[in-house]
């Protein structure tokens, strides 16, 4: 029995402790009561709740997801019932619960976002907040918050000041120097960062020669974006003191201890949940059983084993960084 | 696409304390196997004791079709029944060949195991004061009305089932169902029965039909729901259909299946597959 | 038979005229010779070699290569003999080819593009360059030139200035902004642009701890980034008024169809060549027989058909921009 | 690393024009499967007429392990011969069941059909002027050995083989091979014969041997290359060996299976994958 707690928010007095590090990713698991009567939802260190929204949202018409070749897309559009109704259903069933139940937030603007924390900064039932920058932001022309590193340091200063609930700042992989936008979130005062979101992706139905998807773009999840998030997790956790959570494409032990070894403190599972829910749960009892079976007593133990300085990952001198973003062409 | 609405399922309330256990996810071994029509495979499922029982006509099973070292395809395939033996533990599923999934899938043979999620969704009703069901179905359509069938008659109702196919080679062979069905088809090609579509077929039975169910591609329910619109008078016969939407998680988790209803986006998965006709949004 | 042939430089009096529009891509298939004996090589449209840098280079150490859920990753690290060797011993070979021969370039200043480019203008049996942008520029601290609008206009303009020779500019999907990046190399002077080179990955052996590969990140390839590809050629399509060649995951006719309906005119295949030869120049036939079906005399019936505008591609006018970049949050 | 080299194949002048056109990418089907080695499978594939007489010990093909549907795994595996038969135009592989690709192709039966391209690769050669051939295997490296050995001893060379694998029931049973090779095992835990590395038993045999071939996983290859700097006297006996390297296109293309040389990287799956053993930069 490997100790495999972890605590994703250390420097906030609030702190975001997990009994173990496998969280489910927002937007595949619902609020936290689908799975249930599936698996045992307890059995998870916590789960991020589908991303809310400062009103209702309805999302795309359909067709909203297709299968790609080792993933998916997707384009629900954020259908939920905004902030509001949001908190008078889902906090309350959760406050009995011992899962902590962290709240995905999106909006279009840094006063929404503001807003939203600012609403949640004291509902009982809510462990942290998890901070969806993969939004367009109306005021820079639908460029995306997290694309921009100011613009990502704005929206976590802003929720950070709303707020004083644990925070994860959540990456987008559409962003060129994922180091730089992690160390503008943490220095927005972020208390983890997790990545990645999905990456922008399109399929064309060549019989209908059209999109498949109504929105046309989805967001591409699964395996096959596993390369590319633990490349960026590799990246982040040599460049940032905040704990890393690492998500994308995890369907097993192998892809998660993938991430915790190029320095993820916890894991996500998203895609992995629609094939194999049963598999994900277990993900928890066979990494306390790898851990054991490798002598190892704490999950901190393997915490960044594959980075180039070893363990545990430490934050870098500015003049390291190029060397966090590693690229050798073909 | 219909209004904004609050996608909160009923049973929000079930905290994890006190919900039921019953695991939805288990390994099933395929027992026999048969070709039915023309390319598709009826496969019979060794079920783990305790389920058969439960699964009723219009509700499905998610199947991960692919060999355990393979991830491809990724996602399950849904699957309803076409038949269930509670006395032997057994589901039998219709399986037309078509795409990466279902040509795995319907290229099992006994001995296999399948790893299989559920049962899901909601399902067909056929109320306790409806004497006559009219059905409708459309190719693999026909599996969940083909259980719904052996239940109605069990119950002593009468049905009518229509079903239509592209040519005759791909119509369920009447020997599979019960003499007391009276079972009418209609092919594109007019190799058999009616030339033309199925929900041609169905004004005729309208005033007949107590309850009327239907499963088959969106263009047949499409235009299934405009011969209701212009033929039935008022609510009755209520119609039920089935939809066929992709699917991801299957427990309502990821919004992926929804359809557009008068009561907003409805999960597919959940509170689905089956909606009564005149609430969905086409 | 429909007519498949493409110029993939209208506006060059050298033109880039092919028979067919599949082209195997760069570090895929050697110098043009290695498939020869395994399938028709001169049924493909053209052949674009192995990427050519200033001076001779031995590569990246081993392993170099490693498969992830629908794809690869690759860091050869551009073995190459050096433009000069390149130079003596390939381009004589090809002279006596039908087969047009694209020569791709890679370098790490704007002067040493500039200076192949110079070398290679007027060498017989050069069709084409194919500029790899997705390099580091060393006088940009290792950031690519393919990751910022200013650089990658630099450089084109510069090969520009360098050479008569159609120029193709190959895009780095790590770019944030793909649609903006097209434009400048459009506005430095390209012929055509490709898009997209690799990703970039890591794939980590958790038995040994460590990156799979020796140079740790690798360029992820192959069917699990075709979703990002078609989507950025989609975008890029909307934006420039340059032929755009589309690539990325390439395995079968169906895929090459995506690619043309998004707004290619012509289709790289790389990977695909890897686990079937045959059916990658089977895709020329294909596609013939396929037009034949739909009714289409010309392969430009197609291109462009699943744009919002439908056929043709169109230049874009600025203020549509934003829409080119489309992004709906899950 | 070594120094940069200049990666030009010697067959650079090979126009299109006057190139041979034998394709080399060909459907295959299996005709017999038997066990060996405890857990792997000898699968005996016939082959289109006029390739099995090509087919030299070392060489390999590149087999597509999937489904005709399915991308997992996308690339193909390469497998060296366990034999050839020329008259009956068939070829054996022996595959040992590790990861997804081996997995799928050890569990093929006769009649499945397989992507097959080849053959690839350069030979294992013993020259007419050797008498007595060494041959050391590990594992599964077996295979192209007993090829060779069967070419061998088809021109009266003798042969002493070799062989170490973990456990007894992993050794390849002796009654495959030829009564008149000399077989010689190790396991590493000494259930049968040698308790060690098969290459302890090496020194014994360099004097006797007039050339050396040796397969298997680069530790033992590694090892190897140590026992012959330590106890080979000059050049002879020579002693060749075919590395193991993941590979993409097997034909010189993509640069990614290539090994440090003496000469500079060159390609394991066109140079190679048989080197003298002084030319490789471990
Ligand atoms: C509730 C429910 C019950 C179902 N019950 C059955 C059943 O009893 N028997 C059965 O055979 N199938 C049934 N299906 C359909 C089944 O789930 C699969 O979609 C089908 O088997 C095809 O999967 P595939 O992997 O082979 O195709 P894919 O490879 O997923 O399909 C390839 C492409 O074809 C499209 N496509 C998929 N199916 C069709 C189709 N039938 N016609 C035209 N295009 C299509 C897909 O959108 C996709 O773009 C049911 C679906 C649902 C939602
Ligand atoms: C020239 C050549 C000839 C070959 N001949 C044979 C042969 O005759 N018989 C045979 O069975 N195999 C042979 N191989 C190996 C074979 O090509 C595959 O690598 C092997 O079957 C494993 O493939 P897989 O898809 O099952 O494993 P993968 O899923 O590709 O492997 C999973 C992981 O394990 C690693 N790995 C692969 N193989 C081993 C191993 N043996 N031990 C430890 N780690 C490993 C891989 O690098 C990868 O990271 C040969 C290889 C080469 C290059
Ligand atoms: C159907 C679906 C819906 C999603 N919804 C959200 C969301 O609302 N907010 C968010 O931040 N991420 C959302 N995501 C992204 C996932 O949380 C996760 O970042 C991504 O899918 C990569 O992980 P995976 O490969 O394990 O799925 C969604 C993903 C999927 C597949
Ligand atoms: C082994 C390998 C080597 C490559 N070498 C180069 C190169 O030298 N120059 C270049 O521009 N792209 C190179 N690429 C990128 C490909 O040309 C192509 O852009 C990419 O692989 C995506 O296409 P695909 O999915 O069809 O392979 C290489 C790709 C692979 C797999
Ligand atoms: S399939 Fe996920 S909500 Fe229905
Ligand atoms: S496998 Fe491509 S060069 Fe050897």
């Amino acid at each position: 029995m490997a100790d495999l707690s972890v605590d994703l928010a250390p420097s906030n007095p609030r702190e975001l402790r997990l009994a173990n590090p496998v969280i489910a990713a927002s937007g595949c698991f619902g609020y936290g009561q689908e799975y249930q009567g599936t698996i045992d939802v307890d059995r998870l260190g916590a789960f991020v709740s589908k991303g809310i929204t400062p009103e209702p949202r309805s999302g795309n018409p359909m067709p909203r997801i297709t299968e790609t070749p080792g993933g998916m897309l997707n384009a629900i559009g954020l259908q939920n019932p905004g902030i509001r109704a949001f908190i008078r259903k889902y906090p309350p069933v959760w406050e009995g619960w011992s899962l902590p139940a962290i709240v995905n937030i999106s909006a279009e603007s840094v006063a929404d976002f503001a807003d939203m924390a600012r609403r949640l900064d004291e509902v009982p039932g809510v462990a942290a907040l998890e901070v969806n920058i993969s939004c367009p932001n109306v005021n820079a022309g639908g460029f995306c918050f997290g694309w921009d590193a100011a613009m990502s340091r704005d929206v976590t200063a802003a929720v950070r000041a709303a707020t004083t609930l644990p925070i994860i700042v959540k990456l987008s992989p559409g962003a060129t120097d994922i180091a730089a936008i992690a160390i503008a979130v943490e220095e927005g005062g972020a208390d983890a960062v997790s990545l990645i979101n999905t990456l922008v992706g399109m399929s064309i139905d060549v019989r209908k020669r059209r999109p498949v998807l109504a929105n046309r773009t989805g967001g591409l999840s699964g395996p096959a974006i596993k390369p590319v998030a633990v490349r960026m997790t590799y990246q982040v956790a040599q460049v940032v003191g905040i704990p890393v959570v690492g998500l994308g494409g995890i369907m097993g032990l192998d892809d998660a201890l993938e991430f915790f070894m190029a320095g993820a403190s916890a894991v996500q599972v998203g895609t992995g949940f629609f094939a194999q829910p049963g598999r994900m749960v277990g993900i928890v009892d066979e990494l306390d059983a790898w851990l054991d079976a490798q002598g190892c007593a704490r999950l901190g133990e393997i915490v960044g084993a594959a980075l180039p300085n070893g363990l545990p990952p430490r934050r870098m001198r500015a003049d390291d960084i190029a060397f966090a973003i590693p690229y050798d062409p073909a | 696409m219909s209004e904004s609405i609050d996608p909160v399922p009923e049973d929000v309330a079930t905290v994890r304390g006190s919900r039921a256990s019953g695991h939805r996810e288990f390994a099933a071994t395929v027992v026999a196997t048969e070709r039915e029509m023309g390319d598709c495979t009826l496969l019979t499922v060794a079920l783990p004791p305790g389920v058969a029982h439960r699964l009723r006509p219009g509700q499905f099973v998610n199947v991960l079709c692919r060999d355990a070292l393979s991830l491809d395809p990724l996602l399950r395939r849904p699957y309803s029944f076409f038949g269930v033996d509670a006395a032997n533990d057994t589901m039998t599923l219709l399986v037309r060949p078509f795409g990466r999934g279902s040509q795995w899938l319907a290229a099992r043979t006994a001995g296999d195991v399948l790893d299989v999620m559920g049962p899901l969704g909601n399902h067909f009703e056929a109320t306790s004061r409806a004497d006559r069901l009219l059905m409708v179905a459309g190719g693999v359509g026909i599996a969940p009305l083909v259980h719904l069938t052996d239940e109605a008659l069990a119950r002593g109702q009468s049905v009518t089932l229509l079903m239509g196919a592209s040519t005759a080679s791909t119509l369920l062979s009447a020997a599979r169902l019960p003499a007391e069905v009276e079972y009418v088809v209609g092919t594109d090609d007019g190799s058999q029965g009616h030339a033309g579509f199925v929900t041609d077929l169905v004004p005729d039975y309208l005033q007949w039909a107590d309850q009327v169910f239907a499963c088959g591609p969106d263009p047949m329910l499409r235009s299934l729901a405009s011969v209701i619109r212009q033929h039935r008078v008022g609510r009755r016969p209520s119609v039920h259909v089935s939809v066929e939407r992709s699917m991801a998680c299957g427990v309502g988790a990821c919004l992926g299946c929804v359809i557009d209803t008068r009561h907003g986006m409805q999960t597919s998965c959940v509170t689905g597959p089956v909606f009564p006709i005149e609430e969905i949004v086409w």
